[in-house]
């Protein structure tokens, strides 16, 4: 039983930390509001020459083999600035899909790649009428000589439009809903068929809608096994949120420092506003919140530590992501109250953090997505 | 007892109906549904086609301009009005509910023929300035100054949350006219034309992207005397009038029944595990708790309906009719997001998506300033309290 | 359109609650708390000499004829000081079953009776694998020459213990749950064959377990017509559930008074604990879930009034039900709340309310039952 | 980082496990588990069993009677001793968890010796005398005041909330000894024999029908001088280092663990629409939602856990858990409830009906009691928002 960090935890800590003071800022996020990607390839590289693009990738591959505990550290700090680069997709996601089911010559090809900053990928699994689900898969993939022929659609595909390749799912076998029969394929941008459509997200990131028509691959772009790729796909996801409720708890922690700085300060009536009982209940709400949020988060990314059984993983994910949710939703809603008028204009960084709530509560499956696959994997 | 209504009452909602439904812009209808902020121009459109017809100061008799309306009546145009999806800002820029009964109760006889006629034809468009930046709450703490000099006033200082001022062509404001004398004495309520020099307009822009209120500044503005509203330092009298007004004007439940509408509409398109996510079982339990508070609330106002019918005035157990009305609607719009699932992390590029799914994002994110406006919850709730329920004040 | 209280009404109102504060107390329940049947009948005699037992009755059965509105105004007094006497299970519930679907006869040989005060009923429906739901019906009745013959078991029979006659469900074709094959049948409590389990309950008052064991009863003791006793039982249980609403929402204005006083008046740190922020805004929170629950209510008993039809009728109910359950318990828990440790204490009055709440609150179905059932009257 | 315990903590928990499994009494644990009020001669009995293991002071050194547990250790058998359904009020009784660490931080010599090993014997029972009619949240304006007389203190006045006092043996009290220093000053802390002359107990009834508390009357009550813990005057010291130790005495974790599989327990046996109402969709969800925060609180416990263990304290930080436990609670409670259907108003028979189900209700209502005890939820978000958050006080 142990969720202290390490002293090398904190070295990377303070390095994540001075990182997103020194290279980002609110003002830069209100810069790439209208940027197409939200993002800028100057910070990406600034990453990679860190190493943070192979932080948990093993060393033949240029990584740190760090263990999953360094990830905790990173997004808390990313998430405390509301840092837009797209680790999360490229290198937890992706890159940890490529890493878990790839073939060696993937990993190879792709893997340092990612670390030297050169390479953006994103997954495509979402679609238009599975709500949240990754086992609802109607694009199909057909044999076709030695090949693949890709058709479907798939929807709100994170980061796609400064994506170089695409991890999509496919299904190769089973009818709509079935974990059999997921096929993982890897899907440059250029290939022929393939129509992005980008889309602007409420945080100011990308996401965007890829539509595949009749799109031919190599049986070589097949991560896995076919017909078994989700369990790999699930596991992988499963991280990932792991990764995203330590990116969130960051945004609490920060939301909330932010809005005790700003009641403690504002004066109405001659006081401080943060000396009203009503505020200050409010305030020790979000707390408590946040506090719960941290405890499940750091219990979900120890379960990845640990290396429990894929079961386990998956409700201690759950229920972080559950909480986080939640709890981050509620929190930047309470501040945006406390704050005043001010909180609702786009000079105040307030806006920042509810809108990034807004953005990482449906991602990867809302309350109630994990609130029943809770009850599902309990045996309820 | 009786929950429907007379059939007198039925014609006149008959009326209103009709002639809305045959002039009410669709642009319009989609804006409000979706909870966006509304285009001014189509707005100020909006306001004289109203006007034409004779229905904007429907509590004040016709010779005043006015509808002539009884106060049931009015209650049920606002009702038809807003479950139409006609515009809750209606008034704001033109500001009739605000100064018209204020000119009425405290202006000059000239002042009353010199501005309410280009009011209600929305000729000239009216904003309000009371907040500053270190006045919100606190009203009464505001530090912009007015000195007499000669035949003018001398206006320096700032105001801020000012709705629309930048196409406004007036502004009616709180200043300070006696430093010495302490917080509430000393304010006097001016009329002032933007277009006065010394007048800078700086919009500010909110999370919804778009620029829904203004900051400002006033350097050296001279105002003719005659543009003093009510006595000097009595200005605070004209605010709290106004603040009265302003607190029995209720959120509009037509939104609320209609934002249900859309949850419903959404959440039948949505598809959960290959059904529609209306016939999921979770969804419907808190679609059901939410259509009993809608309901509660409708009843509430039918409840204030019928004293009104009885002349007598509701008071301030109404006041959380506003309150409560601003947070069960945010509450909808947060089923909505779940409504519309991932959908609920787009901005923007609306010709790719379902109109109701984009608005659902921008809906709720312009929702959330519905709690600070005008008086928090948190205030409210303390009027309730000290007001209704006469708990003892600090 | 229209909510207000006839003068009328309030001439009722005002002698209802003159007989409340005349000749009821909370003193009285701490007496009757170990009271078998939980209240007096001589306070129920009282009430017969007011004309209340025949409220609603026509003048031919000794009825004051008066329209629902009346049980609005009465029920909502006796809300107040949490009155114990069985008024709801005898007149409003039996004696309205009878009245809607019993024969000339019957209504004549029992209305009169229970005008008189010298009837009680209690109705028997509920079933220990049913939860709330009326259509469930095991108890079965089998023809038996001209008789019918019960056997089954009912719970939670309210009042049951001091009623001198049962309406009881059983069922007479049809399976488990069809509305269709229910019957009601009348059963005196000296019935061969029907064990009667006396059952006390939080809020002092009394319920009984009866089991039927081949139970014998002429055909004549049928309420309504045979298979088809569900339209009645479901409208006869819609009114009674708006009359509890009304005694709900009397509950909620008296406990709220009763909190105010207290927070005015209690001491700490040399100011009173009502002029605390937050504790006025729970008060404030309080009063408005009263008003909204009030509005349900009226508007129920009026659709009452007004004699919509059932379905209507059953959206209002329901409506006034979940609301006036949920706000009957969050005002009674933060009123005990409010009150400290000596909310906590028999001596409290306050108590008397959160226990009542509670009891109301699963009488004629919880919270969960009827947003459900609104749901399917809806239609969603 | 790691979930799993070491072998050693194994190892250690495993021991607890067993020999609570052979020793805890049976009704003791029906009585936990329903979350009614605890029979005060099975807790002296239990109490007596504990003490032969030795397992009462448990952070204590075994020369001064302790179990000589680290704070790991004791923080393990806190857990697993509420998880199998041993007493929460376990010290209430002997107050050893109150009233030991004074003894030893501020006792003499004698005073240790004379009353520590009774106490941990449970020969001597304790209660705790602070609250008074007009001194609750406010402590310190306690009135009941002891005067000096010879070798005596005489003490006059009042004390109330005195949980079973009418089974303790002795009460600590703190009284008035200087009517003239400000509040805080001017207050000592005695310790009294329940026995002497002038000193009247009155059980005081709960909701629950029980007796949990008592009022004490003390009318010319004679203390002999050498019963004062502390310095004359400056028993608000002691207090204060009381209410320190409470503070982090957080609501029992197990005892929410153990509630929600009484739930689940429940939800299984009653039937909704022919099949047990925990496969009711909207059941599940609810259930689900009090799994996540009960695992949220009992991951927030196990970081505490690890913070112990490199020896740094938690502090203010964890103060959260005691009110947050109790809130948790009452929620699952309130689901209880909602699990056993119609039965929620059973109240007695206890024969006619399933045990859970009455106890249900009966624990619903004691657990009213929790939010309010020692600190209401109020007073604990002010200490989390002035102590934690350092928000500005008034």
């Amino acid at each position: 039983m142990d969720f202290e960090l390490t002293s090398e935890n904190l070295m990377l800590k303070e390095s994540a930390a001075s990182f997103v003071k020194k290279d980002h800022s609110f003002e830069r996020l209100r810069e790439l509001k209208n940027d197409q990607w939200g993002y800028s390839k100057d910070v990406w590289q600034k990453m990679a020459e860190l190493g943070w693009m192979g932080l948990t990738y093993p060393e033949e591959y240029g990584g740190l083999e760090l263990d999953f505990s360094y990830v905790l550290v990173l997004q808390e700090e990313f998430g405390k600035g509301v840092l837009p680069e797209p680790w999360l997709s490229t290198v937890l996601l992706s890159g940890g899909l490529v890493l878990s089911g790839g073939t060696e010559s993937q990993k190879e090809q792709i893997l340092p790649e990612i670390v030297s900053g050169d390479l953006m990928m994103s997954l495509a699994y979402l679609e238009e009428d599975g709500l949240f689900e990754i086992n609802h898969c109607s694009t199909a993939a057909t044999k076709k000589e030695g090949d693949f022929s890709i058709s479907g659609k798939k929807v709100f595909v994170m980061d796609g439009c400064s994506a170089d390749k695409f991890i999509v799912t496919a299904r190769t076998s089973g009818s709509l809903s079935d974990s059999g029969g997921i096929t993982l394929f890897l899907v440059p941008k250029e290939a022929d068929g393939m129509r992005v459509t980008p889309l602007k997200t409420i945080d100011g990131r990308n996401a965007c809608i890829l539509e595949f028509n009749d799109v031919t691959v190599p049986a070589e772009s097949i991560i896995g096994e076919p017909d078994s790729g989700f369990q790999i796909l699930s596991n992988s996801i499963n991280k990932a949120t792991a990764g995203v409720c330590a990116e969130m708890i960051g945004g609490m922690q920060a939301c909330l420092d932010l809005t005790v700085e700003y009641i403690s300060e504002r004066m109405q009536f001659n006081k401080p506003i943060g000396s009203f009982q009503a505020l200050q209940h409010k305030a020790a709400d979000m707390f408590i919140q946040k506090e719960l949020a941290t405890s499940a988060t750091y219990y979900a990314i120890a379960s990845v530590v640990e290396g429990v059984e894929d079961q386990d993983m998956g409700l201690a994910v759950s229920v972080a992501k559950a909480k986080c949710s939640s709890s981050y939703m509620d929190i930047t809603k309470t501040a945006i109250q406390l704050f005043g008028a001010i909180g609702f204009t786009s000079e105040a960084d307030v806006g920042f953090f509810l809108k990034r709530a807004l953005a990482t509560k449906v991602l990867f499956g809302d309350v109630d997505y994990h609130l029943n696959r809770y009850s599902v994997l309990k045996g309820d | 007892m009786k929950i429907s209504y007379s059939q007198e009452e039925e014609r006149f909602r008959e009326e209103i109906r009709e002639w809305l439904k045959e002039n009410l812009p669709p642009e319009i209808i989609d804006q409000t549904l979706g909870g966006s902020t509304l285009d001014p121009e189509l707005l100020i459109k909006w306001h004289k086609t109203m006007h034409k017809k004779g229905w904007i100061a429907l509590e004040y008799p016709e010779d005043l301009g006015g509808a002539g309306f009884t106060e049931t009546q009015k209650f049920l145009f606002e009702y038809e009005y807003s479950l139409l999806g006609a515009p809750r800002q209606k008034t704001k820029l033109m500001a009739v509910g605000m100064l018209m009964p204020l000119l009425l109760q405290f202006g000059t006889k000239e002042q009353q023929e010199r501005f309410i006629p280009d009011m209600l034809a929305a000729n000239t468009l009216w904003c309000q300035g009371f907040s500053e930046p270190n006045a919100g709450s606190d009203l009464a703490s505001l530090k912009t100054k007015a000195v007499i000099d000669g035949d003018d006033f001398v206006v320096d200082g700032q105001k801020v949350w000012i709705s629309m001022a930048n196409y406004a062509d007036w502004i009616f404001m709180l200043v300070r006219t006696d430093p010495d004398a302490k917080k509430q004495k000393g304010i006097s309520f001016l009329l002032v034309d933007l277009k006065t020099p010394g007048i800078t307009i700086r919009p500010i822009e909110a999370l919804t992207d778009h620029e829904p209120f203004c900051e400002v500044f006033f350097d050296n503005v001279r105002v003719p005397k005659e543009n003093l509203l009510g006595n000097i330092n009595e200005g605070w009298n004209l605010a709290k009038a106004l603040l009265e007004h302003e607190r029995l004007n209720a959120f509009p439940i037509g939104e609320v029944v209609n934002a249900l509408d859309k949850v419903r509409h959404n959440a039948k398109k949505t598809m959960y595990k290959g059904k529609p996510l209306i016939e999921d079982e979770v969804f419907r339990r808190k679609l059901a708790g939410l259509e009993v508070d809608c309901s509660s609330l409708l009843y509430t106002y039918f409840r204030v309906l019928s004293q009104l019918k009885v002349g007598s005035n509701p008071g301030p157990e109404a006041s959380f009719l506003k309150v409560y009305g601003g947070e069960l609607y945010q509450r909808v719009l947060d089923l909505n997001l779940e409504a519309i699932g991932p959908h609920a992390q787009s901005w923007y590029n609306l010709d790719e998506f379902d109109n109701d799914v984009h608005q659902g994002t921008m809906g709720w994110i312009n929702a959330r300033s519905l709690t600070t406006w005008g008086g928090s919850s948190e205030i409210q709730r303390t009027i309730i309290a000290t007001q209704v329920l006469k708990l003892p004040r600090k």
